[in-house]
């Protein structure tokens, strides 16, 4: 049963693409920590830090479009599940710090000493073991995905209207975590990390391990991701997307089909947010912006939805174009950013990967016929609202 | 450094001989005693300027009226040279001075030669208080209404022997009954008989609202027991009236956010609604708006200042076409290659919509720009137990008029006809010859002007800045998927009930838990009706 | 597949060679300065100014010579109002651009995103705005006031010159509010106020209608006490709240209102007619008459190319920082990290408001407090002042848990966190 | 008429009585009542808006009734069930305008309409069983597109689509087939072939077809019932019904 799901999964695009990240997480530490700093291959801990950092958002592209792309969910809510997972971890770190916060209290964290907690809340109990922690960041985000989907796509909440309740919900958890009342630290949200699993969190080390796992979640994320796409079920997930009433009649229960995928994202998403915080070293209510989200939704449209090489690539672009243009012109880069958002919607359609595949096939078809041609330019799938 | 310090001392000195003088002088009426107090307000601490205040006050003599209100208005300054004060009126680098009790101009001054009198909050209010008492005898009716209020919100015991002589000498009816209600609260303070302030007390329950509140909560402090079940039964009689009055005022504040709401969606009911673009730019248009009826008031405050007061109105037809040109050249632009990929509408808006940001960023400057409020719309006036602000008032009534302009237009009108063809059946309406690309594009236009128009309105009680969008745009589609895609009495009856549900909810859960509660039940909501409120019905729309 | 591959390696190598780039420009004829201001998204509306007034000390102190005999070279970058952003950006500055000081952050947040990477990479943060306290840290210097130079005088003034018994405590909902409230209330209680008589009331950020908080503190004022109002309301939701004060007619002659994020920056957006007397709280207000404030005014206006810029107290807070940041690199010699922190503690340089500002060892500064009144002109007229300067307490006394604490950068003490009670570093030192 | 309609109730295959919906105001039916027996091939005819897609709609469950009953194989009570699980029931749907998956080939097409275990966990971890493919060839070659398995559906002509789609059904396995205008858009030839086609399903299984074109009415030479305005106007043969007076009236003559 798993082997011929792997085998589905493994196609010739995906194991490249596994194996890349895997070369990756294996060579970039070894030429952080190996190498002299002067080295012409040395690779600084800034980048190691600053790419560990898009490939957990290249984990949540792929999330995105695991629902987006491939079943027609437009979740304008995805960066709520990759927060929680954050804050999971972030509950963990916070709980690692003991003694050492600036108060010294060995049980409460700083925010809770100075707004006069006297306790723990219940709900932070447990996150002082990692176990517990990482399941958290993949079960809060699924649970929350579980509750949400099996309302909505019951429902027969569609288009959208599912993206917009999608975005309540992630506006309503960032007005809730903003509350100091809350117990996850208000806007400062957690911070001040001292040790992941025991070793210091500032390390190279440590720092080029936290690398090598984003690549590893990602290179699992996505042979899953790929299984999950290619079986019999992600062909009914793409049924679903292009005509759902078809795959209603058929006598599939669409609400179960959308509501698995949006869980196992939402827990991919979770797992991207428990990578990322002990990266960027904060978690903050600021990570459930729906702004946030539509960004997402733009990494997966620019790599291009649908696929599951684009998210990957559309994620580490638009923040890498970031990256450079928030250093190199700050004043206008988001001019330059707004400008390509634009642009890539009006000539590449269907994301940068989308357009080389149709681009290779195109060329392919055309050397086999002529007017299967035309027929291939007809045939873009609709749009799934 | 020691220059400086001298100089304070030597002002202090003056201040304290002036001071005494005055108290030795305060029998003495003649006008060159009156100069000397006047005088000595210049370099007096706020303590020691309250007290010359009231020992102005209690001349009873009318020529101090001007000096004094300079005073509050921080128009009083002191000649460094010779410690003699004057009012004085700015005149471009220097100042005109006015002799501060004749009112006679007396020549012209370098600023740097005069130093102004400061005035705090405390001292404001015995000035407030002051000409409360010294105006009462004005011949002209709307001043002593004027008075007697002040003293009325004001009351001191030392206004009463003014307050008596007033009431003896006022012919019109209205500044009587303020006066008596001012002589209540006033009585209500001093130390007079029980008995005289038992009817004080009734009096002032007469009167009602918060401010007699105030002061019986006040006097219930000091009072004797004898007086304290009449006082008590007041309070809670006039809390009684406060606590009616308190849900009419909570279904006004929801009706103006609610009013808020309409106007920030009402130009995306259009775009989204009726065309299905996902307009992530929307919030930016009504932040165009904005900026619009700055630069109007800009221009209006440098070049023609008497027509501040049109600004709105000036604004408005201006704010409409800048923004519905942005929304033609965009829908030209960008979004006529998008239709039928109403996701990709999202991407190309949300570009779109950091492009504009940063582009009245780089123009306008990222701080906050002062749009003013036309006299018309600034305070506020009382209904019964509420207070009714006028801009607020004003929004509502602008809200709902460009809702009703824009039913007519849709519903009435050639082109409205033509819109409701072409998103419903394009290829119909092109067929038929109605020419689709510009019907397009002028709704496209519509929505965004509509936008523009919300804009002028809003700058009026939020930030004009760059982020002004931002905080509006979830919101509105928020507002426009509740009441249903597609159709605008869904959103107005969207917007006023979110409006009116998040004031209800606002005094018990607070502000943001009410806000989280809203959203909850939106969603909610849509599980029950997955369309929204005003959902069509039929096959036609779910094919 | 392989357009992923050509595309992170081409990322890769672009980041890379801007990384060998930088190193190689990262000569000996400049000093590197890192500006770390949000220049776009929620902060952009004060930070922005911010990065204008450090361009434009970095350009005046080039005119007269540099430091070292070098010169001054700012290096901008945006950090988008996005947290986690702030520490990718602050780690570039320090790593790749290799700058000697970063002067930068507004809110809490972003301080406390980049707090770790400073310590890190050890190097220097110098941050200029009023925050509520419990903190202190070897690499950085904070210009701002604390809570105890800009809240606790202000309720005093009010007390005593106000007469005010009833006081409301309206914040938006994060920790500078919530710490100084808290600070504020403990500080009212020992002053005999009864519980009865605070009212606290937190919004969300960007809080736009105030009709039912207004009238909420209508309210609570006609309970027959003077009342007046604490707000610790942040930046962009305070025009929606003067304005619907200004026309609900709450004058300041009843119930006054004092803001400690509210300066001339805010006001500029506001028609102040209707807020005359409503108070503010800070170090600097752009009226103060004295030639050095003077000239800076001048300069700034100069540089701004705008009649109508105003300046504000934070900054006032980089002028202070900038100045000490040059006094100590002068008397150490050397822009080398260590160093400098050693030479700080005790360089005091001229503040503009007519005196001088000194660093302590705590990392905070002295400084005097003025309360001013909002005139009709937008700007403040200072009603009053401390008679001396404030030093800066980092651990506030009025708070359980941080009353035994200090914090002392000097050898052989070092830390941040000293708890007198028990003798050691470390908070409770367990 | 409805004391016939009852006494059918237990041996027929379809049973609807008094079926009535209206959608904001107005009655797209309205006391619809007819009887499918097991193995009938029907024709349903009517003008625009006489309730034929109205009436396909509530019998695979997308729209409720407001009154009426509507029961499969005597016993089933489908206003009670959603289309999915009347689908499972074995009730399968063809739209007006040919739905397929356009984006998968036509084997997959044919492989998802399949009647096997159609659960999340199943699917996920399916796979294709010799059987399974042997039962996709078969129905490749019913419905004529052996030659196009590998093609995505989309790039079918507009009648493939059709038949495609009714091979779709075919694999549901189901026991009535509703059939919503099979040969609109085909030329007269496909149009032929198609009238065949359905005849040899309905060997197996019953079929309601719904069609605006007589010449193919005739061609399957079935009962056929008139719908308008939301009921049964007329029923009976191909010749009666055409003779019927209303008929003419109301649908013919125009």
């Amino acid at each position: 049963m798993i082997t011929s799901f792997l085998a589905k999964a493994l196609g010739r695009n995906i194991v490249i693409a596994a194996a890349i990240l895997l070369a990756l997480a294996a060579l970039v530490p070894a030429l952080n920590l190996l190498t002299a700093p002067d080295h012409a291959l040395h690779v600084p801990t800034y980048v190691v830090s600053l790419f560990g950092k898009y490939l957990t958002y290249a984990l949540l592209a792929l999330a995105l479009d695991l629902v987006w792309g491939f079943c027609g969910i437009l979740s304008l809510g995805h960066a709520a599940f990759f927060a929680l997972g954050g804050y999971a971890m972030g509950m963990y770190l916070m709980r690692q710090i003991g003694a050492r916060g600036s108060y010294g209290n060995p049980l409460l964290p700083d925010f809770m000493v100075f707004l006069n907690w006297k306790e723990l809340p219940w709900f932070w109990h447990g996150f002082d073991k990692f176990w517990f922690a990482a399941l958290m960041a993949v079960l809060v985000p699924g649970l929350l995905a579980f509750v949400f989907g099996w309302f909505a796509f019951r429902s027969r909440v569609n288009g959208v209207y599912l993206s917009i309740i999608t975005q309540a919900m992630t506006f309503a958890l960032l007005l809730a975590f903003f509350r100091n009342d809350m117990g996850f630290g208000g806007n400062n949200g957690l911070t001040d990390f001292k040790d992941i699993l025991g070793f210091n969190i500032q390390s190279n080390g440590t720092r080029s391990a936290l690398f090598a796992a984003s690549a590893i979640a990602l290179a699992l994320s996505l042979v899953i991701t790929s299984g999950i796409v290619r079986s019999k079920y992600g062909k009914i997930l793409i049924g679903v997307r292009d005509a759902e009433s078809r795959t209603r009649f058929l006598g599939y229960r669409v609400e179960h089909m959308k509501l698995f995928a949006f869980v196992v994202s939402a827990m991919m998403a979770g797992v991207a947010g428990a990578l990322y915080v002990p990266q960027v070293g904060i978690i903050n209510p600021g990570e459930f912006e729906p702004a946030n989200s539509i960004e997402v939704v733009i990494w997966t449209a620019v790599g291009g939805r649908g696929t599951l090489i684009g998210p990957i690539v559309g994620a580490i672009v638009v923040n890498g174009g970031k990256s450079i243009f928030t250093a190199a012109f700050p004043e206008f880069w988001l001019f330059a950013l707004g400008g390509l958002f634009v642009l890539v919607t009006l000539f590449l359609p269907k994301g940068i990967v989308g357009t080389a595949r149709q681009f290779v096939e195109r060329r392919k078809e055309y050397r086999k016929a002529r007017e299967a041609e035309a027929a291939a330019f007809a045939a873009e799938p609709q749009a799934a609202e | 450094m020691h220059a400086r310090l001298i100089h304070r001392f030597l002002q202090c000195l003056f201040a304290t001989v002036c001071l005494m003088v005055t108290l030795l002088a305060t029998d003495l009426r003649a006008a060159d005693d009156l100069r000397v107090m006047v005088d000595a307000l210049g370099g007096g601490n706020f303590q020691e300027n309250q007290k010359q205040v009231e020992a102005l006050a209690r001349t009873g003599d009318p020529k101090v009226v001007p000096a004094l209100e300079a005073l509050a208005e921080g128009d009083l300054y002191q000649r460094k040279i010779d410690g003699i004060v004057f009012i004085v009126r700015p005149a471009g680098s220097s100042f005109k001075l006015i002799d501060a009790l004749t009112g006679e101009e007396a020549g012209e001054e370098a600023k740097a030669a005069l130093e102004k009198i400061k005035v705090n909050n405390g001292l404001r209010r015995t000035i407030r208080a002051a000409l409360g008492g010294l105006t009462l005898m004005s011949p002209d009716v709307a001043v002593r209404l004027q008075a007697a209020g002040t003293i009325l919100r004001t009351p001191s015991a030392d206004a009463l022997e003014g307050l008596d002589a007033a009431l003896a000498a006022e012919t019109d009816n209205a500044v009587k009954v303020v006066l008596g209600q001012a002589r209540a609260a006033s009585i209500l303070v001093s130390d007079r008989p029980a008995d005289e302030k038992r009817a004080a007390v009734a009096t002032v329950v007469e009167t009602g609202g918060r401010d007699s509140l105030s002061l019986l909560s006040a006097a219930l402090a000091s009072a004797d027991e004898s007086l304290r079940p009449d006082i008590e039964a007041g309070i809670k009689k006039i809390d009684d009236q406060l606590a009616i009055w308190a849900a009419g005022q909570n279904i006004w504040y929801g009706l103006s956010l609610g009013s808020v709401l309409l106007l920030a969606a009402i130009g995306l009911a259009i775009t989204f609604g009726v065309m299905g673009i996902i307009n992530m730019a929307h919030g930016e248009m009504v932040m165009l708006g904005a900026y619009t009826t700055f630069v109007v008031q800009q221009v209006i405050r440098t070049s023609f200042p008497g027509l501040f007061d049109w600004s709105l109105a000036i604004a408005l037809p201006l704010a409409f076409l800048v923004t519905g040109a942005v929304g033609l050249v965009m829908e030209r632009a960008i979004i006529r290659f998008l239709y039928g990929r109403p996701l990709e509408t999202l991407l190309a808006t949300w570009g779109v919509s950091l492009i504009l940001q940063q582009a009245v960023r780089s123009i306008f400057g990222p701080t906050n720009q002062e749009v003013g409020n036309p006299s018309w719309m600034s305070g506020a006036f009382e209904l019964g137990g509420m207070t009714i602000t006028w801009n607020r008032l004003w929004i509502i009534v602008f809200a709902l008029a460009v809702f009703v302009f824009l039913l007519f237009l849709l519903k009435k009108t050639a082109m409205g006809l033509q819109m409701r063809a072409v998103t419903q059946n394009r290829r119909m309406a092109s067929s038929m010859g109605i020419r689709t690309p510009w019907v397009d594009a002028l709704t496209f236009a519509l929505g965004s002007g509509i936008a523009g128009i919300a804009g002028v309105a809003l700058s009026q009680i939020d930030n004009v800045s760059p982020n002004l969008g931002q905080g509006y745009i979830i919101d509105s589609f928020m507002v426009v998927v509740f009441g249903g895609v597609g159709n605008l009495w869904g959103t107005l009856v969207g917007a006023f009930t979110l409006g009116i549900l998040n004031k209800f909810l606002e005094p018990y859960a607070g502000a943001v838990l009410g806000k989280i509660l809203v959203l909850v039940l939106i969603i909610l909501f849509i599980q029950k009706r997955p369309r929204g409120l005003f959902a069509l019905k039929g096959r036609a729309v779910e094919a | 597949m392989s357009t992923k591959a050509r595309a992170t390696g081409a990322l890769l190598a672009a980041i890379l060679s801007t990384t060998a780039f930088n190193g190689a420009f990262a000569a000996d004829d400049t000093i590197k300065v890192g500006i770390l201001h949000s220049l776009s998204g929620t902060m952009a509306i004060s930070e922005t100014t911010l990065k204008d007034a450090m361009l434009m000390l970095i350009e005046e102190q080039n005119k007269k010579g540099g430091l070292l005999g070098k010169k001054l070279e700012a290096v901008v970058v945006d950090p988008a109002s996005d947290w986690p952003l702030f520490a990718e950006k602050a780690r570039e500055l320090i790593s790749v651009d290799q700058v000697s000081a970063v002067f930068g952050c507004w809110t809490s947040v972003s301080r406390k995103s980049v707090l770790p990477v400073f310590e890190e990479l050890n190097s220097i943060l110098f941050y200029p705005v009023q925050y509520e306290g419990e903190e202190s840290q070897r690499n950085v210097f904070y210009t701002g006031a604390a809570p105890n130079q800009q809240a606790i005088p202000a309720v005093d003034y009010l007390m005593e010159n106000e007469g005010v018994e009833r006081w409301v405590l309206a914040g938006t909902d994060y920790v500078y509010p919530r710490t100084t409230n808290k600070i504020l209330e403990a500080y009212l209680k020992s002053k005999g106020v009864k519980p009865e008589d605070i009212m606290i009331n937190y919004t969300p950020f960007g809080h736009s209608d105030w009709q039912t908080i207004v009238s909420d503190i209508k309210k609570f004022g006609s309970a027959g006490k003077k009342t007046a109002v604490v707000s610790t309301i942040n930046g962009d939701a305070n025009v929606p709240f003067y304005k619907e004060l200004g026309n609900q007619g709450v004058k300041a002659e009843d119930i006054p209102v004092v803001a400690f994020s509210v300066g001339e920056e805010e006001l500029a957006g506001l028609d102040t007619g209707p807020l005359v007397g409503h108070l503010a709280a800070w170090n600097y207000f752009e009226s103060v008459d004295n030639p050095a404030n003077a000239e800076f005014i001048k300069t700034w206006k100069a540089f701004t190319k705008n009649d109508k810029r105003v300046t504000n107290d934070p900054m006032e807070a980089s002028y202070i920082g900038f100045n000490m940041w040059l006094k100590a690199v002068e008397k150490a010699g050397t822009t080398d990290t260590d160093a400098v922190l050693d030479a700080m503690i005790g360089v005091s340089v001229p503040n503009l408001s007519g005196g001088y500002s000194t660093m302590m060892p705590n990392h905070h500064i002295t400084k005097p407090v003025l309360i001013g009144e909002i005139q009709a002109d937008g700007q403040f007229e200072t009603v009053w002042q401390t008679p001396g300067l404030v030093v800066g307490d980092e651990w506030s006394d009025y708070l359980p848990d941080s009353k035994d604490l200090i914090a002392d950068w000097r050898k052989p003490l070092e830390c941040g966190n000293f708890n007198v009670a028990t003798g050691k570093c470390g908070g409770k030192g367990s | 008429m409805n004391t016939f309609v009852s006494n059918a109730k237990p041996t027929s295959i379809l049973y609807l009585d008094g079926v009535s919906v209206s959608f904001d105001g107005f009655k797209a039916l309205n006391s619809l009542s007819f009887v499918i027996e097991p193995g009938e091939l029907r024709a349903i005819i009517g003008p625009n808006g006489a309730g034929k897609t109205t009436m396909m709609d509530i019998i695979t469950g997308k729209t409720r009734p407001d009154a009426g009953e509507v029961f499969f194989k005597g016993t089933i009570d489908l206003t009670q069930k959603d289309e999915t699980e009347i689908a499972q029931l074995g009730i399968g749907r063809k739209f007006q305008k040919p739905t397929v998956f356009e984006s998968h080939t036509v084997w997959d097409n044919l492989e998802l309409a399949l009647n096997r275990n159609r659960g999340v966990f199943s699917t996920l971890f399916y796979r294709l069983t010799a059987e399974d493919k042997t039962r996709i060839e078969d129905i490749l070659s019913t419905v004529r597109l052996v030659g196009r398995k590998d093609d995505y559906a989309a790039h079918l002509s507009h009648g493939q689509k059709q038949w495609l789609e009714i091979g779709m059904l075919l694999a549901q396995e189901p026991e009535l087939l509703l059939v919503d205008e099979p040969v609109a858009g085909m030329t007269d030839a496909e149009t032929a072939e198609t009238a065949t086609l359905l005849k040899e399903i309905a060997k197996t299984r019953s079929v309601v077809v719904v069609e605006h074109d007589m010449g193919f009415i005739r061609d399957l030479g079935v009962k056929v019932t008139c719908l308008a305005e939301g009921s049964v106007l007329a029923e009976g043969s191909i010749d009666f019904v055409s003779a019927h007076q209303k008929v003419i009236e109301n649908y013919l003559g125009r």
